[in-house]
């Protein structure tokens, strides 16, 4: 590996405005071959980084130092300049495939658009053509048909394809990778990380990856490149890292990320811990039979989001709802809280039915419950202050010292009291989804429904607030159905585990069972989907997987 | 046809906007347009025979009938134009003088009354011929006669108690001559002029048929018969585009025939070879232009695309530019008055207005002359009375030839103090009720202000002006006047004649005389407007001495009974006199000859001529 | 495809359905209903009396509008009242030039303001786009009435090179035949749409400046020329169409005012002059083939966009 | 079991307590064409409410013997009017009614098209359907049609205006509303608080509208720019307010008939003003959309 770097990047220092710097004295090498993976949560500048490489970074930014593409200084480049290194030296493949993706062109176009704006006297037929053996190239069948079809019509991980088929298509020496996979359910991913260590070891390009998943490190990289608050604090070879963590800030990130092992299931410090299972002691917190919830799709035709799904959660238990996005979880969890009406079969909330209650009862019913949602930043109103929000279960239920529960609620999730007067968007987000938490037991609810809670929060965070949220749970013994696509996630806090594909349910049972002894071959695929961030049990996994 | 009050606003101001490139240039020039009196304008040369001369319409004057007897919503002017250059009624007037018919545009000789004006006998011309060849007969106007009443109530002219009620019975004396016998005495001029003009010969022989193809009969005699030939008639009268072809209206006795007839309104007269009567066309052909805005006639009108048109309100800066280019610029008077009735039946107002000295401190507030040189840029005429002033007839009684009530504000204010108002705040209230020489007048209660509400039609720069300028001069006596302004229909529909219980009484004063409110026939009689049981004297105006002069001017022979009334009505005041606009300030080429502006709108154009 | 339309024109015909409705029922409220418009003021009760009975006016409103309704669905707009004509032929006698005046301007407009509503999208904030955003800020503030006079002022008087009046030609090729004539009206009519369009155009530039397939673009190495005028253009367009369905009625009203200022014999002079007469069927006809025009108008934005946006297309399907 | 950093209680940053509602100030003052439209807001306002003191003239009589005057004869700085009115009093007393009619319709048009925007988008189902079918009707039929209907069956004073064309206008920003609320029903703090128990109302009132706020406003100020033309245009059709009120449509259609006589001064000062005043609100309109952040549409 002595041949010079594809992408050398020698002290890179990218401010906006005046005050902030986004990358302060960044120095990345990847040599041709070679993966090197750039980790950081957000705001570590990972991105920025690589946006600079190819010059695309706003013009407000002001960028010093040296990134050389095969011996070029790209920063010395002009307009014209650029723009041949761009798509032909050096391709990037960005996080969300469908808005990447020009809507309005074909596939096709768009892969022979990045051909034809390299080599002038590419005919067009011969672009076409080109592009469907690309199309081959990363795994896409039908090639010929799908360069007729527009973004829209192709699943996540097409597009991700596409895009790749896009980037390598002029053949560059550098590839960068910037989060291409973190948009994916965890089989896709698994897939398209599979294709770019394929397409490294057929034309030799030197990747950069960029990503904040410790699991796709250890996955993919050789190298790995941990950056914090815009400097880079440890370079190292990615058995390295994982075994022998040098910077505080790299320690502290790979503890916070949740594993999937046996055994890594949180201590409960409850007394009346139920058997899992024996949720027919006492009333079930929720029940519900044969549920259906269709919508009305294209066509006018019925689709089935949740197909005939049953599920017992008990009272005070965490009952943890896996699946792939689109297998209708979230949709289960807004049907148990009447959000949703199901076409047919019951919910039962705290041993009354739901689908039949309407008004107060309705209402008395759902002061019980309460939900958290994904995204603090949408599920907290923008133009409440963080006290009226935590206070507006108080005020619909009539609820007087709302002060002292305000300050309260507050400090249970670790909270100044003195938030109460600010915004949500002048919070970070571990700081929203603490405040979604208060407003989600201020009524001291039996049961909470957790929508991905955790799921848009850095790893570091997440840990904190899993942390918070399972301490609460103990606490306050409410039940809990834990949606979420996280497999650690599920085994770190589930006492069960409920799989969904597809609107059906496809298995349920206790944690160990599922996680480690799947019955199905589709919880099977899922499970080793899952990174693992351990360099060789990944290994180990993959060639599992592979050979399922 | 129906020479009342015009119903169509001929230049809704919005789409007179524009001028036209260069007249800045003629922005200094006199605006004076009046003056030039009707007459020959043919400036010498000689007359020649045949050519085709193109006239303009006004907006929304769309001619859409052809058949002598009009049915409601077919009596625009120019129906009424086109119909008498082929279809010869009885009688033409043609505004040379008004006191009698044209008889050679008509289609019989002079009326002879008995001598107690209980009987009329009427002789038909006896050069007249159809264009079958038949002779036009008194038949011909027996056949027109059944029609009508046999159908009154769907002739648009009809009035209850007028023709063809006032009829006793008509008889038909020999081939050429009929007698009609009247319910009482009237007038003689008043009946020529207001009655048998609306009377018109149709060819029985080849009209009097009950269904297309049907056979001639003498259907008309009986009601049934009449009826159905009527309606078969009128059928065939409702086909615009036809015209021009449909045999029956080939069937012509005037001195031109229907060439083309658009349905956007466009029209030619062709001369009608086989007329027999002495007054036939000098020309081959008359095109009646329509056009959608006057602004577009302006523009045609400078390209020299019409022979004989008209200046837009707006445009007569550009008179002199006009008359560069071969027009002579004349003002068409109406013969019509222009007034703002009181509501004498208003439960407010009403016996306010009863007082005779409070009408003449209003009509003396109105400065008729700067309105009608300032706001009217000259284009109306003062008017002092219920007789059209221009032009001067022998109708026009001494008190109205010269303005009874100067324009003279402090002694409309002396009238109003004299008579026990104070000005308070501004506005004069009554501090002396009661019916005695100082006192407010009858019925008017201590502490009534003068506080008058005024509806008025909205779209017209000069009338909005000329309303203004009156709230403007009343204020400075004490009238506080509020007004409301609302397009012509409304206007019209929100001031009836009404009962002061009514609820529909609540309007004081109304204007709808932006194209003059009130066009006379061709004997400016009131019986329609100020007789007390009338059906337009819409303000409810009641007075003994004038129902006897209205009477009088209607049913005796006397030769003064006109100008009596003309007299008496111009001193009491039943409405406010204001200026009256003219019909239209007419551009024709100086090369068109034989041109009379006819004041009652009327058209002779058998007697147009080009010249060398 | 199929069932996107069927519901599309169910939807129509509703929306035309109301229109008839509210048209019917305003007309109906006007005091003294048209017949006092029509017979002129010195006609006599007796005299509107009958008409109204002619016309119907005299039954119950229910009853009139069904024989409104029924007449429409056998395809009689009734007849006009003063014209002695059925109102159908006279729509159709002034709808196409009418088309022609819109068609032309909104071509013009759309022709000025896609360039340059792309163009101010790509230098916001610059001097430039201050400037031209005054321009266009003026533009839409100036009354049609008002620009036709000035446009007449500099363009037929100071510079005497247009005519003031549009051709007057009863058939479309004469219309045509005197184009010069046609360029004021057009240019009146565009200058208040390009206005709208051009902010339309540099709102959706801006949007879609900041979306991800741009950055990919770039880093395809596409020049910024074909990021703007291709990628971006491409996507800005979808609105604009999905706008211009909805804008048949404000460029009608627009088309009344300039046909009045430039006397150009369309379908505003004739909606114009029936309002000053009364005359009902014309009203009534002119406002439903405006609604069912607008009703298409916006069901062919709908097609359009799904030419230029394939995932409406994909939602159509 | 996660060995994770115990996270200690999170103080509250030291940053200043800036709202939504103040952040959007911020923003709007940084926009030069809004703070531009602003102050000529601003000085039209002043024009127009104060100008009379300080130039008070007789706007009710008139003056025959002083029509068409030239500006500055006889003390009239911009002359007088076919009346002999002075034309920069009447300029004012006509912006007054301009201001008046343009304001109130534009926000009586918001007002009502804001609340069945949102019951239609918040509500959802066949009601939805049915109110966007009336607003599309409502949509198809020319503005001018509805505007020359109505002024014969009202008398045109300022109220009627006010009415009539905030009856006539309201139906864009419906559909606006019920797009924002169509989007704003199915959020997460929506959801979340329809699953605490809370009612149709709060959701409505607490949540929706507040944040439909911003494209409520923007809209506005769009509606108030609209309806101030919309009154030129009423005028110009002659259905305006009767004489001897005026407005400034109503003065320039009556001036642009004396095109041809030379009397600039009838026709540009009031054409100026509309153009300027209907400007300052876009540009308004503009800085506000732009703080706001609302995705741009409409215009």
């Amino acid at each position: 590996m002595t041949e010079s770097p594809a992408l050398a990047i020698k002290d890179l220092r990218v401010t906006f405005g005046d005050t902030v710097r986004a990358v302060d004295g960044v120095s990345v090498e990847v040599r041709p071959g070679e993966i090197v993976a750039v980790v950081g949560e957000s705001g570590s500048g990972k991105s920025v980084t690589s946006m600079s490489t190819l010059g695309l970074l706003p013009p407000t930014a002001e960028v010093s130092g040296v990134i050389q593409v095969g011996g070029v200084d790209v920063t010395a480049l002009d307009g014209a300049g650029l723009r041949a290194i761009r798509g032909a030296e050096v391709a990037m493949v960005f996080q969300e495939p469908m808005t990447a993706l020009n809507p309005a062109f074909t596939v096709g176009w768009q892969v022979a658009e990045a051909l034809r704006l390299h080599f002038a006297d590419m005919s067009k037929k011969r672009a076409y053509e080109r592009a469907a053996e690309l199309l081959e190239m990363v795994g896409i069948q039908d090639a010929k048909r799908r360069l007729g079809q527009f973004p829209h019509e192709l699943s996540g991980g097409l597009r991700q394809r596409v895009m790749i088929a896009m980037a390598i298509a002029c053949e560059p020496k550098v590839l960068i990778a910037d989060e291409a996979t973190t948009a994916l359910d965890v089989t896709v991913q698994a897939e398209i990380l599979d294709l770019l260590r394929d397409l490294r070891a057929e034309l030799g390009m030197a990747i950069l990856v960029i990503t904040h998943n410790m699991g796709v490190v250890a996955d993919i990289a050789d190298r790995v490149v941990v950056m914090y608050q815009g400097k880079v604090v440890e370079q190292a070879t990615v058995e390295d890292l994982f075994a022998r963590p040098q910077a505080e800030y790299t320690r502290r990130l790979l503890t916070s990320v949740p594993r999937l092992e046996r055994g890594a299931h949180r201590a409960r410090a409850r007394t009346a811990l139920r058997e899992p299972g024996q949720a027919a002691a006492g009333t079930p917190a929720l029940a519900l039979s044969d549920l259906v919830v269709e919508f009305r799709g294209e066509r006018g035709s019925k689709v089935r989001a949740v197909d005939e799904v049953s599920l017992t959660i008990g009272a005070g238990e965490v009952v943890g709802l896996v699946g792939e996005s689109g297998s209708g979880k979230s949709t289960v969890g807004r049907t148990a809280i009447g959000l949703i009406k199901p076409a047919s079969g019951s919910v039962r909330l705290l041993g009354e039915s739901l689908t039949g209650a309407k008004g107060r009862d309705l209402r008395r019913l759902r002061r019980r419950c309460s939900i958290v949602f994904q995204d603090p930043a949408s599920s907290l109103d923008p133009r409440m202050t963080v006290g009226d929000c935590i206070a507006e279960p108080l005020i619909i239920n009539k609820i007087g010292d709302r002060d002292d529960r305000v300050a309260a609620l507050l400090k249970s999730v670790r909270l100044d009291p003195s938030v109460r007067a600010r915004y949500p968007h002048e919070l970070s987000g571990g700081q929203r989804q603490r405040i979604g938490i208060a407003r989600a037991i201020a009524l001291d609810p039996e049961l909470v429904i957790a929508d991905e809670p955790t799921s848009a929060l850095d790893v570091s965070v997440q840990a904190t607030v899993l942390d918070l949220f399972l301490e609460l749970q103990d606490r306050l013994g409410f039940a809990c159905l834990f949606i979420t696509h996280d497999l650690a996630v599920v085994g770190l806090v589930a006492d069960r585990v409920a799989v969904m594909n597809s609107g059906r349910l496809v298995e349920e049972g206790p944690r160990e069972e599922v996680l480690f002894d799947p019955r199905e071959d589709y919880t099977r695929r899922l499970v080793a989907s899952a990174p693992v961030p351990d360099p060789a049990a990944q290994r180990e996994r993959r060639a599992q997987r592979l050979s399922l | 046809m129906n020479r009342s009050l015009r119903p169509s606003l001929r230049a809704a101001r919005p789409l007179a906007v524009l001028g036209v490139a260069a007249t800045l240039l003629a922005a200094g020039c006199s605006s004076g347009g009046s003056g030039t009196a009707p007459g020959d304008p043919a400036n010498g040369g000689t007359p020649q025979q045949g050519g085709s001369v193109t006239f303009a319409m006004p907006p929304n004057a769309t001619p859409n009938w052809i058949f002598p007897i009009a049915t409601p919503g077919h009596t625009q002017a120019y129906n009424g134009t086109i119909r008498q250059q082929v279809f010869l009624p009885l009688y033409v007037y043609d505004g040379t003088d008004t006191s009698k018919p044209d008889v050679k545009a008509g289609a019989a000789e002079l009326p002879k009354y008995s001598e107690d004006g209980k009987s009329v006998t009427i002789t038909m011309k006896d050069d007249l011929t159809w264009a079958n060849g038949e002779k036009v007969t008194a038949r011909d106007v027996e056949f027109w006669f059944n029609l009508i009443k046999a159908n009154k109530e769907k002739w648009a002219t009809y009035n209850e108690g007028q023709f063809p009620d006032n009829i006793a019975k008509f008889t038909l004396v020999d081939d050429k001559t009929f007698t009609m016998d009247l319910t009482q005495a009237y007038n003689p001029d008043w009946f020529t002029a207001n009655q048998l003009t609306r009377m018109s010969p149709m060819p029985q022989k080849a009209w009097d048929i009950q269904e297309a193809g049907g056979q001639v009969g003498d259907y008309d005699r009986t009601p049934e018969g009449a009826k159905k030939v009527f309606d078969y008639l009128i059928g065939e009268a409702g086909k615009l585009s036809e015209y021009a072809t449909n045999p029956l209206w080939k069937v012509a006795d005037g001195p031109f025939t229907i060439k083309e007839f658009t349905t956007t309104g466009q029209v030619t007269l062709a001369k009608n070879p086989k007329y027999t009567g002495e007054d036939a066309a000098h020309l081959d052909t008359v095109t009646l232009k329509p056009f959608t805005s006057a602004q577009a006639e302006l523009n045609v009108l400078r390209s020299g695309g019409v022979d004989y048109g008209y200046l837009p309100a707006l445009a007569l800066s550009q008179q002199k530019t006009i008359e560069s280019m071969g027009y002579k610029v004349e003002p068409w008077d109406g013969w019509a008055i222009t007034y703002i009735p009181y509501n004498f039946n208003n439960p407010e107002m009403g016996p306010v207005f009863k007082q005779l000295y409070i009408r003449q401190a209003v009509q003396m507030s109105v400065d008729q002359d700067t309105i009608a040189r300032v706001i009217w840029h000259d284009q109306a005429t003062p008017g002092y009375g219920p007789v059209p002033q221009v032009p001067p007839g022998s109708y026009l009684g001494e008190k109205q030839k010269t303005n009874p009530y100067l324009f003279d504000l402090d002694k409309a204010k002396a009238l109003l103090t004299s008579h026990g108002w104070e000005i308070q705040n501004g506005v004069a209230t009554c501090t002396r009720p009661g019916g005695g020489d100082d006192q407010c007048g009858e019925g008017v209660e201590q502490g009534t202000q003068l506080k008058f509400q005024l509806l008025t039609e909205s779209g017209s720069t000069e009338t909005d002006n000329t309303m203004q300028e009156l709230q403007s001069s009343l204020s400075k006596i004490g009238i506080a006047l509020s007004i409301k302004s609302e397009p012509l229909n409304s206007v019209l529909d929100h001031s009836p004649v009404c009962k002061p219980e009514e609820a529909a009484c609540s309007w004081q004063l109304s204007f709808f005389g932006t194209q003059g409110s009130w066009y006379y026939p061709a004997y400016p009689s009131g019986e329609d407007i100020f007789a007390g049981d009338a059906g337009t004297n819409l303000g409810s105006y009641s007075d003994p001495k004038a129902d006897e002069l209205v009477k009088a001017s209607t049913s005796s022979t006397s030769p003064t009974a006109m100008q009596d009334y003309s007299s008496y009505l111009a001193e009491n005041l039943p409405v406010i006199w204001m200026p009256n606009p003219a019909y239209q300030v007419s551009a024709i080429k100086k090369t068109l000859g034989g041109v009379v502006q006819d004041p009652m709108a009327g058209m002779t154009p058998q007697r147009w001529y080009l010249v060398k | 495809m199929t069932r996107f339309l069927a519901k599309r024109i169910g939807q129509a015909l509703v929306v035309v359905a109301l229109v008839t409705v509210i048209v019917f029922l305003l007309l109906h409220t006007v005091p003294g209903g048209p017949a006092r418009g029509i017979l002129g003021p010195q006609a006599t009760a007796a005299a509107i009396a009958a008409f109204n009975h002619e016309h119907g006016f005299d039954r119950s409103l229910p009853e009139q509008y069904w024989m409104y309704v029924s007449g429409l669905l056998h395809g009689d707009l009734g007849a006009s009242y003063t014209l002695n004509q059925s109102v159908s032929s006279l729509i159709e006698q002034r709808i196409p030039k009418t088309l022609v005046l819109t068609g032309l301007s909104t071509l013009v407009a759309l022709l000025v303001a896609i360039p340059l509503g792309v163009w101010q999208g790509r230098r916001r904030k610059g001097l430039t786009d201050y400037f031209i955003t005054t321009l266009v800020f003026i533009g839409y503030a100036t009354p049609v009435f008002f620009l036709a006079l000035i446009l007449v002022i500099v363009f037929a008087e100071k510079i005497p090179i247009l005519p003031v009046q549009a051709p007057q030609a009863e058939t479309l090729a004469g219309l045509f035949a005197d184009s010069r004539g046609l360029v004021l009206p057009i240019l009146a009519g565009a200058i208040a749409s390009v206005a709208v369009f051009s902010r339309y155009m540099r709102s959706a530039v801006l949007d879609n400046l900041a979306e991800d397939y741009v950055r990919t673009a770039r880093a395809k190495g596409a020049s910024e020329r074909r990021v703007v005028w291709l990628h971006i253009m491409r996507n800005s367009l979808t609105p604009i169409v999905a706008m211009l369905g909805y804008q048949l009625p404000v460029l009608f009203s627009g088309a009344l005012v300039i046909e009045s200022v430039f006397n150009y014999p369309g379908m505003g002079l004739l909606f114009w002059n029936a309002a000053q007469t009364s005359d009902y069927p014309i009203l009534l006809g002119a406002v439903l083939v405006i609604a069912v025009a607008t009703v298409i108008g916006s069901l062919i934005a709908d097609i359009l966009q799904a030419f230029i946006d394939p995932r409406v297309r994909g939602a159509i399907k | 079991m996660t060995a994770s950093v115990p996270s200690p209680v999170v103080a509250a940053q030291p940053a200043p307590v800036v709202g939504p509602y103040r952040r959007m100030v911020r923003l709007f003052f940084a926009n030069r064409l809004a703070v531009t439209g602003l102050v000529l807001l601003a000085l039209l306002l002043l024009f127009c409410f104060v100008g009379p003191l300080v130039h008070p003239t007789d706007q009710i009589h008139t003056q025959l013997a002083d029509a068409n005057l030239a500006p500055g004869v006889k003390g009239h700085p911009l002359g007088t009017d076919d009346v002999g009115r002075d034309v920069l009093g009447r300029l004012m007393v006509g912006g007054q009614t301009s201001l008046e009619i343009g304001i109130a319709a534009g926000l009586l048009a918001t007002l009502i098209g804001t609340v069945w925007g949102a019951v239609a988008g918040y509500t959802g189902g066949w009601l939805d359907a049915i109110m966007m079918r009336v607003v599309d009707a409502g949509i198809a039929i020319p503005a001018l049609f509805l505007l020359l209907v109505s002024a014969t069956i009202f008398r045109p004073t300022v109220t009627t205006q006010i009415l009539i064309i905030g009856c006539v206008s309201w139906l864009v920003p419906a559909r606006l509303v019920r797009a924002e609320a169509l989007s704003l029903r199915s959020r997460d703090f929506v959801q979340a608080m329809m699953a605490m128990g809370g009612s149709h109302r709060r959701a409505v009132f607490r949540h929706i509208i507040p944040n439909a706020i911003g494209t409520v406003v923007v809209n506005a100020t769009f509606q108030v720019a609209d309806a101030i033309l919309l009154v030129a245009y009423v005028s110009f059709l002659g259905l305006g307010v009767a004489p001897p009120a005026t407005d400034w449509g109503a003065m320039l259609s009556n001036g642009i008939s004396y095109t041809y006589d030379g009397y600039w001064w009838l026709i540009f000062p009031a054409g100026i003003a509309i153009i300027l005043v209907v400007s300052a609100f876009n540009c308004i309109g503009d800085g506000l959309r732009d703080s706001f952040e609302v995705r741009l549409q409409g215009r």
